[in-house]
């Protein structure tokens, strides 16, 4: 491999990582803090793009506005979306044995799945990149990069670094931060407790939803685009360690370096070699690379 | 108790009778289909060993069971028929020992780590056979010749015939359910049980409960290998996605539905769930929207979920609390 | 009796959690035919040092020796069956199941042959003679076929006992055995102590004072995660620094 | 019709209350006198409008017959498979040996299409295959019983490799998802293209149904071949174009692509498809009497459908063929030696232009060159005429 074949393949891993760090950061927030697993995550990831297809027409009737305004407004429903499905299906989860967590998200992934036939149905579709994003810059004497594909990477380096100084540097950070190591702790500290997990629970689909949201442009749309992704985030969390956010941002860049080169060099086992790395990683550490508290 | 008082063995003993005197008056569908159900409640039986037995909440069962179908299909040559006596035990020994290899990893995490790690151990075995050229493709891979089941020049079973593949099928599952029966109240069996009530506990006592729920995790899928030995023989085509993630979440379904912690509960929940299935994809019930069937069943799991934790096998217990009005007991103790 | 029978030892024992040291150096030895208590305020790092003599924790440093044998490195089920039995403080028994299966299970442990899978669990007369016998000895005779959850506190505190005492241990570690029993719950139990003792070394941690001091033949206070004193009760009594860190309170 | 929904009523209540009786009550010979015919289609999932456009075009070529094939009135029972291979052979018997159909047609994708083969076989069933291209069908299963209206994954690929030789392409890379079909479709590709002289620089593939194609976007740019041949379909499709188009290679290689790669993908591929070129066995703009005169009727009988597709002349067309075979045994469904006489020498007149069918039940049939224009297919000219499936493994 040239080396600078080399150093744009780098590019593509960031990227590839990257998209999916913000997705399973949501997911290892969950997990970590509520103490719920929940299946029905790739499907914020798809009601995400498909929110990016199907809002883009009203937005522009009733706003004027393009993507941007789209992104703002699926990133609204999000939170409220996170928010009402807390309350009706997460919240009394928390008691119950991770078995009928299982289940319960199971049952929403159908759910969600069938309404999305229902309402906008079964169709692939594009969703259009903003106009001044559209473009590529010149990389070597063939290869050109799509501005929106750097574009991505630098929201989600943005994002990365509030969710830090939102993690280490406020009051509810260190709530969360404390929910993830010690949840009895944190409840004789007086802290509401629901009022916490609604927060995270929204930040979570929020999360997920605005990732295939500004993912739809590159990724196109279609069903089944959320059981792909979860499958991966999951893997993303069980090496980085659940809970910890940095853990899922290394695992995700360390999946994306593996899977962008495996498909070069090992391309019959490309599939598996991610699955492989998981495997050694539990055999060295079976909490994951960085498990929190 | 499962087998205190002879009711339920009279009981037992009527459904097995009812089994098999079923094709008898059944038509070809009716026989297939329930010796599908059949194979269904085996691989049922085996997760219900790990999760109501053992409290292992396994996501990948569907990996054993995938391995077991294809190395039926893969180690027989293409026009000769294989003597299922040497057939069925590689095939068992092979989904055996990828739930040793995954077992030896998987138990060293806990909760929900454990679920997703079986998960994502399931999936590289999917992805095995999906994309390697060890799997032959995703297309899937047809058993041309079915296993004969000579000894001594005498053919015990022609398993061509979907009555004989029922009566095999119903062998299969009692004998399953006998075997977990009797495990069960050995002091194996019972030393899953108290694993399962209180882990730290069996551990302060002297058991090495990783060995314990390591052997348990590996019978699971000896057991789970063997249904798939029984699927491939009955349909004789085996695809990648015997092993996908969604058949394992189906199987989970059905022993909850059915009951968690009681054997029959599983059964119970391989026959209510393909039933449930056949009621929502029913157009003569609901028309158009039966396109939709997959919206139904997954109201129907959340409402479970939400109304009816304990399974079809609760639900007299249910009921009869509900008409005394006396508060439900919580039923995972200090799990 | 020249010099006495030390069944469990552990020496300089330290268990630091993060920046946080739990147990500091602690050494102490348990011999047969004596009760060793070991006192100390809440945190003082007394059920740490039992999960580590127990095996439960690995330590950060230090040594455990178990009748002679260095086990520092055994999981807690091997140290268990070599001949060590615990107690929790918080109670942990298996609700579900009756007394007498709740024994027969620990008892199990000593026989347990899980390869035997056509055997009935409870057709072993070993186990289940083990079971009855430690059930009586605690007190649960009369309780046996009741469900486990449904005893009350003092039961399930004797339950607790019972089912360490199925393992036939020789060495026990009790957590707070008389945490919120009643007067004369607590006489039995100290009455079990005082039987138990010729053929057990025992590490009683107890809060109760009285009764510490009724049945230790040697105390250890601990402040702190560290030992401040270990003598015979009536010299720990006596030494102005466990009364200026801890028995104060209570005269 | 409304004792039948009643009939079913009835099993369905006996199946639940006995909860295992649904074979039971499969009426004797009451029946014998409609022609039952078992649409096995995706009716949910991604291929849901494949399925719909299907049964659509099978149920027009009934209905221009008058609702009865060899003097037989049809009756249809739907089953839907959901694309789901695992339940292929259950969703098979639920058409066999509970409706007792005399007819399967099926399916959309092909390893469902691997189970419903080898159940016809195993049961004796005549099978008209309405679009899976899976080789196997015709191939190693091929059978006197089995037909198929549409294609072989190997035709398109195959056409195209000639037409990538002739152009005076020397050295390509080929890339598609690691599957049968695209596995299938590069290997015709490779087998035309090699013969007129090109040499296959490198074989990309990724698992399916991955979409992450940046990584090998990178390695076609450093690799520098002559041309690129593909094989994606659906979402992969409409990703990999866009991709394609995005990392500047559309400018620089040309992409030539079996039709699947723009066949209902062009709303959401928009202007990066402009100007591909691909074959397949169907076009816009075929523009002769049969076809218009079949959008017309299409149009009339499901005036709310979308306007007819491919997948909708594979149906039509394979209710022609049953339609041809049926008229030869007088309705009778088992004659296979008379059927498979009958479909060897016929031709078929289909919207796609005439056919007739190989000795393994494949259509012989035209391949298409097209350019993508709009929103459209447009036909260039033909490919390769008159293509026949090698079907190897096939001992017919």
């Amino acid at each position: 491999m040239e080396f600078g074949t080399f150093l744009v393949q780098c590019l593509n891993a960031l990227q590839y990582g990257l998209l999916l760090f913000l997705v399973a950061s949501g997911l290892t927030l969950i997990f970590g803090i509520m103490g719920v697993i929940n299946l029905a995550h790739g499907s914020f990831y798809m009601i995400g793009a498909y929110m990016a297809y199907a809002l883009a027409p009203f937005v522009a009737k009733w706003t004027g506005g393009g993507f941007f305004a789209t992104l703002a407004v699926g990133l609204v429903l999000s939170v409220a979306l996170g928010y009402v499905l807390e309350w009706a299906f997460y919240s009394f989860l928390y008691e119950r044995e991770h078995l009928q967590q299982v289940l319960m998200t199971y049952g929403l992934i159908l759910v969600f799945e069938e309404l999305r036939s229902i309402l906008v149905g079964n169709d692939v579709h594009g969703v259009k990149a903003p106009d001044w994003l559209a473009g590529s810059i010149p990389l070597g004497d063939l290869m050109t990069y799509p501005v929106y594909r750097l574009f991505i990477s630098a929201v989600c380096v943005a994002l990365a670094a509030a969710m830090y100084l939102v993690l280490t540097r406020t009051r509810l950070g260190m709530m969360i931060r404390a929910g993830a190591t010690n949840r009895e702790m944190v409840q004789s500290l007086g802290v509401d407790i629901q009022f916490l997990y609604r927060v995270v629970f929204a930040a979570g689909v929020a999360l997920a939803v605005f990732a295939g949201m500004i993912a739809a442009p590159v990724s196109s749309v279609y069903p089944g685009m959320g059981s792909q992704v979860l499958i991966i985030c999951f893997v993303v969390v069980v090496i980085g360690g659940i809970g910890s956010v940095r853990g899922a941002l290394f695992a995700a860049l360390l999946i994306g370096l593996v899977d962008t080169f495996g498909k070069v060099v090992f391309p019959h086992a490309a599939g598996v070699l991610v699955y492989v790395m998981m495997a050694l990683i539990l055999l060295w550490k079976p909490d994951g690379l960085f498990k929190a508290g | 108790m499962d087998f205190r008082g002879g009711r339920n063995v009279v009981l037992a003993a009527a459904v097995v009778a009812a089994l098999a005197l079923f094709p008898l008056v059944a038509g070809k569908f009716g026989i297939d289909l329930v010796t599908k159900i059949m194979i269904f409640a085996v691989l049922a039986l085996s997760l219900e060993l790990l999760v109501g037995q053992t409290g292992l909440v396994c996501f990948g069962q569907a990996a054993f069971f995938g391995i077991g179908a294809y190395a039926v299909v893969l180690a027989t040559p293409q026009y000769q028929a294989v003597s299922i006596f040497w057939l069925a035990p590689l095939a068992v020994a092979c989904a055996t020992l990828y739930a040793l290899f995954v077992g030896s990893l998987v138990l060293r995490t806990r909760g929900v780590y454990f679920i997703m790690v079986t998960l994502a151990f399931a999936q590289m075995a999917y992805y095995v056979f999906h994309d390697t050229p060890l799997g032959r493709g995703t297309d899937g891979v047809y058993l041309y010749v079915r296993p004969s089941a000579e000894v001594f020049g005498v053919t015990l079973v022609n398993f061509e015939k979907p009555v004989s593949l029922y009566y095999v099928a119903l062998a299969a599952l009692v004998a399953t359910f006998a075997f977990l029966a009797v495990l069960l109240r050995s002091r194996f069996g019972r030393a899953l049980a108290g694993i399962k009530a209180n882990e730290q506990r069996m551990r302060a006592a002297g058991f090495s409960t990783y060995a314990y729920k390591l052997a348990a995790f590996t019978l699971s899928g000896a057991i789970a290998g063997f249904a798939g030995v029984l699927f491939a023989v009955k349909d004789a085509f085996v695809n990648p996605e015997l092993l996908a993630w969604h058949l394992s979440g189906s199987l989970l379904v059905m022993i909850i539905l059915g009951g968690l912690g009681r054997l029959w509960g599983a059964v119970i929940g391989a026959f209510a769930y393909a039933l449930l299935q056949e009621f929502f994809q029913s157009q003569a019930i609901f028309g158009d929207l039966a396109k939709h069937w997959l919206l139904g069943l997954g109201l129907t799991i959340i409402a479970m979920v939400a109304l009816l934790p304990e399974g079809l096998a609760g639900l007299p217990a249910a009921v009869s609390r509900r008409l005394a009005r006396k508060p439900a007991r919580s039923a995972g103790g200090n799990a | 009796m020249a010099t006495p029978d030390v069944l469990m030892r552990g020496e300089k024992l330290t268990r630091r959690w993060g920046g946080l040291t739990a147990v500091d150096e602690v050494s102490l030895e348990l011999a047969r035919g004596s009760v060793h208590a070991v006192i100390g305020t809440n945190g003082a790092g007394k059920s740490t040092l039992i999960n580590l003599l127990s095996g439960e924790i690995p330590p950060s440093s230090g040594r455990v020796e178990l009748k002679g044998v260095d086990v520092t490195a055994w999981p807690q089920p091997a140290r268990a069956r070599a001949g060590l039995g615990r107690s929790y403080q918080r109670t942990t028994i298996f609700p579900q199941f009756t007394v007498f299966e709740n024994c027969r299970l620990s008892a199990q442990s000593r026989l347990q042959r899980p390869w035997a899978w056509w055997e009935r669990a409870d057709a072993c007369a070993l186990a289940v003679e083990a079971a009855r016998g430690a059930a009586a000895k605690a007190g649960l005779a009369a309780e046996i076929d009741r469900p486990a959850g449904l005893l009350s506190h003092g039961g399930r505190r004797q339950l607790e006992i019972a089912m360490c005492l199925a393992t036939d241990p020789e060495v026990l570690l009790l957590d707070e055995p008389l945490a919120g029993m009643g007067a004369e719950e607590t006489d039995r139990m100290l009455e079990l102590l005082a039987e138990l003792r010729p053929g057990h070394a025992i590490l009683l941690v107890e809060h109760d004072m009285d009764a510490v001091f009724r049945v230790a033949d040697r105390i250890t206070v601990m402040v702190n995660g560290a030992v401040i004193a270990s003598d015979a009760p009536q010299a720990v009594r006596a030494n102005p620094e466990v009364q200026a860190a801890y028995l104060g309170h209570h005269a | 019709m409304k004792s039948n929904t009643l009939n079913r009523l009835k099993r369905l209540a006996l199946a639940s209350a006995v909860g295992l009786a649904v074979g039971v009550a499969a009426g004797p010979a009451a029946a014998q006198q409609k022609l039952k015919v078992g649409l096995m289609l995706p009716y949910t999932g991604t291929f849901a409008a494949l399925g719909n456009a299907i049964e659509n075009g099978f149920r027009l070529a009934v209905s221009e017959n008058g609702g009865r094939l060899g003097g037989r009135e049809v009756e249809y029972f739907k089953v839907d498979d959901e694309s789901d291979p695992a339940k292929a052979t259950d969703n098979a018997n639920k058409l066999i040996k509970r409706d007792q159909v005399d007819v399967l047609v099926g399916t959309v994708h092909s390893g469902v299409q691997m189970g419903l083969a080898k159940a016809a076989n195993d049961n004796n069933v005549l099978l008209i295959v309405p679009n899976a291209g899976a080789g196997a069908v015709t191939g190693p299963m091929c059978s006197t019983n089995i037909y198929r209206s549409s294609f072989s994954n190997w035709q398109p690929g195959y056409a195209m490799g000639e037409v990538v030789a002739k152009r005076g392409h020397k050295n390509v890379v080929t890339i598609t998802w690691k599957y049968a079909a695209g596995d299938e479709s590069v290997g015709g590709f490779k087998e035309a293209f090699e013969k007129g002289g090109g040499k296959i620089v490198k074989e990309l593939s990724l698992p399916f149904p991955n979409v992450e194609f940046q990584a090998l976007l990178t390695e076609i740019a450093s690799l520098k071949p002559d041309a690129v041949y593909t094989f994606f379909a659906g979402g992969g499709a409409v990703k990999f174009v866009k991709d394609y188009d995005a990392a500047g290679l559309r400018k620089t290689i040309p992409l030539y692509g079996a039709g699947f790669l723009t066949d209902g993908t062009l709303e959401a591929q928009g202007a990066s498809a402009e100007g591909l070129l691909t074959t397949l066995h169907y076009a816009d703009g075929i523009d002769n009497p049969r076809e218009k005169a079949f959008r017309a009727g299409y149009a009339k009988a499901f005036p709310s459908a979308p306007a007819p597709d491919v997948y909708a002349v594979q149906g039509y067309d394979a209710g022609q063929m049953l339609a041809t075979a049926m008229a030869a045994t007088k309705g009778d469904a088992k004659k296979f030696d008379v059927i498979h006489a009958e479909l060897s020498k016929a031709t078929i007149d289909s919207p796609r232009g005439k056919f007739t069918l190989s000795k393994s039940g494949n259509p012989v049939q035209d391949m298409y060159l097209r350019e993508v224009k709009g929103k459209e297919n447009r036909v260039v000219g033909i490919a390769s005429k008159a293509l026949s499936d090698p079907s190897r493994g096939c001992k017919l």
